[in-house]
């Protein structure tokens, strides 16, 4: 399931809604990206992020069936926030469930990994020199490549 | 046509979205962003860097071979930063 | 920090206790493992945990101070229950905070490959032809070698 | 010297706890166990596979070669199953 919205989100709830009734789910890798008060060396106040609406929900969408594909998820979550965050606060959390912990890892890491080079978000931190649109960083399509087979 | 940009090339366009008809010699991505840029600096300078500038046509990823044609909602942003 | 005990935990407030206050933290890693309902081809209804209190907890601890000398975590938790537990219960909660995404998921994936194989808990599930102590995975021992350098 | 079996080495010696004091030729994990195994069948049974078999003395894993000595806790398991 994909969720793009404005308001936070309880990871307990959210996670207990994807395993609800899952009783062959053995494990469950998660992760949650919060907004960091250091961005390279600035400090950084709060942030607003930015996306496009319906291209990011059939990205996330895309990206989450093929991650269904690849390992054997009994299921699978992305909620992604937008607007404007203080920092600490929750971004997105991302969550597989499978039987085993190996798949629930793996296809954890890779949806991070391609929603951070894939889905149309953008970041616009609140710096003391004033409003900042942060780079895309190299080593997320690095991170990205690694599960590319051919 | 609809066009929309994203975060900075939004900010240094000054513009989020316009309806418009491209010139008939205007096909495919690359025709579209060359005859964009010649549209004044602003559109220049935001679309200068080729290798900082993604397309989408319908919501899809594509590159500049991809067509363009009335109707299509075209889509320029920079490298994704979200997650 | 380790925690061993009975009651269930809350997942929410456990990741929010860890972050509260470390905003340097981009990413937090983590794993949920759930009592599951099929033991290769057994139904399980419940099943109780045993283990070695004081060598638990010391364990636990050796292996968290083994993750944070390996990667940069701006903090990291382990909270296993014992006792008895339905299906579909919660079991255990990892979870890593670093400011990047990479160090958070290997050093979570570290810790739990290490606590299943080397943290003193034994699984004894209640099937339908009684009670059945679970036989060690070995490729549980095979995930936690991909760590030994030497 | 205390000595503490688990999950399926306590529920097959019958046992979960002991102190004794082993005889003196016994000075390593190795010699305790074959010690064990000679004090009947539920031991000799439960200790029989030395794959199967983890030691920890004092609360630290160790081998066969540990040394093994008075007031020392001594606990014998199987591989843990926990996570």
């Amino acid at each position: 399931m994909i969720r793009v919205q404005r308001e936070d989100f309880d990871i307990g709830r959210e996670l207990e809604a994807l395993t609800r009734g899952k009783t062959g789910v053995g494990g469950v890798a998660c992760f949650l990206g919060l907004v960091r008060d250091m961005a390279g060396d600035k400090a950084v106040g709060a942030m607003t992020l930015e996306h496009y609406p319906g291209m990011t929900e059939r990205e996330l969408a895309r990206i989450e069936e093929e991650a269904n594909r690849r390992w054997p998820l009994a299921a699978s979550l992305i909620v992604h926030r937008y607007g404007r965050l203080e920092r600490g606060e929750r971004i997105v959390l991302v969550a597989t469930a499978s039987a085993h912990r190996e798949a629930a890892f793996q296809a954890c890491e890779f949806l991070v990994d391609y929603l951070k080079t894939k889905a149309p978000f953008w970041k616009q931190e609140e710096t003391p020199d004033g409003p900042r649109w942060v780079d895309a960083e190299s080593r997320d399509d690095e991170a990205a490549t690694r599960w590319t087979t051919d | 046509m609809k066009l929309l940009y994203f975060a900075w090339l939004r900010t240094k366009i000054g513009i989020a979205e316009e309806v418009l008809e491209p010139p008939g010699g205007v096909t495919d991505v690359a025709g579209l962003v060359e005859w964009l840029k010649s549209r004044g600096p602003r559109f220049a300078d935001a679309l200068g860097n080729d290798k900082l500038v993604r397309v989408a046509v319908n919501q899809t990823y594509v590159d500049g071979r991809h067509p363009v044609k009335p109707g299509d909602e075209v889509a320029l942003f920079p490298p994704v930063t979200g997650g």
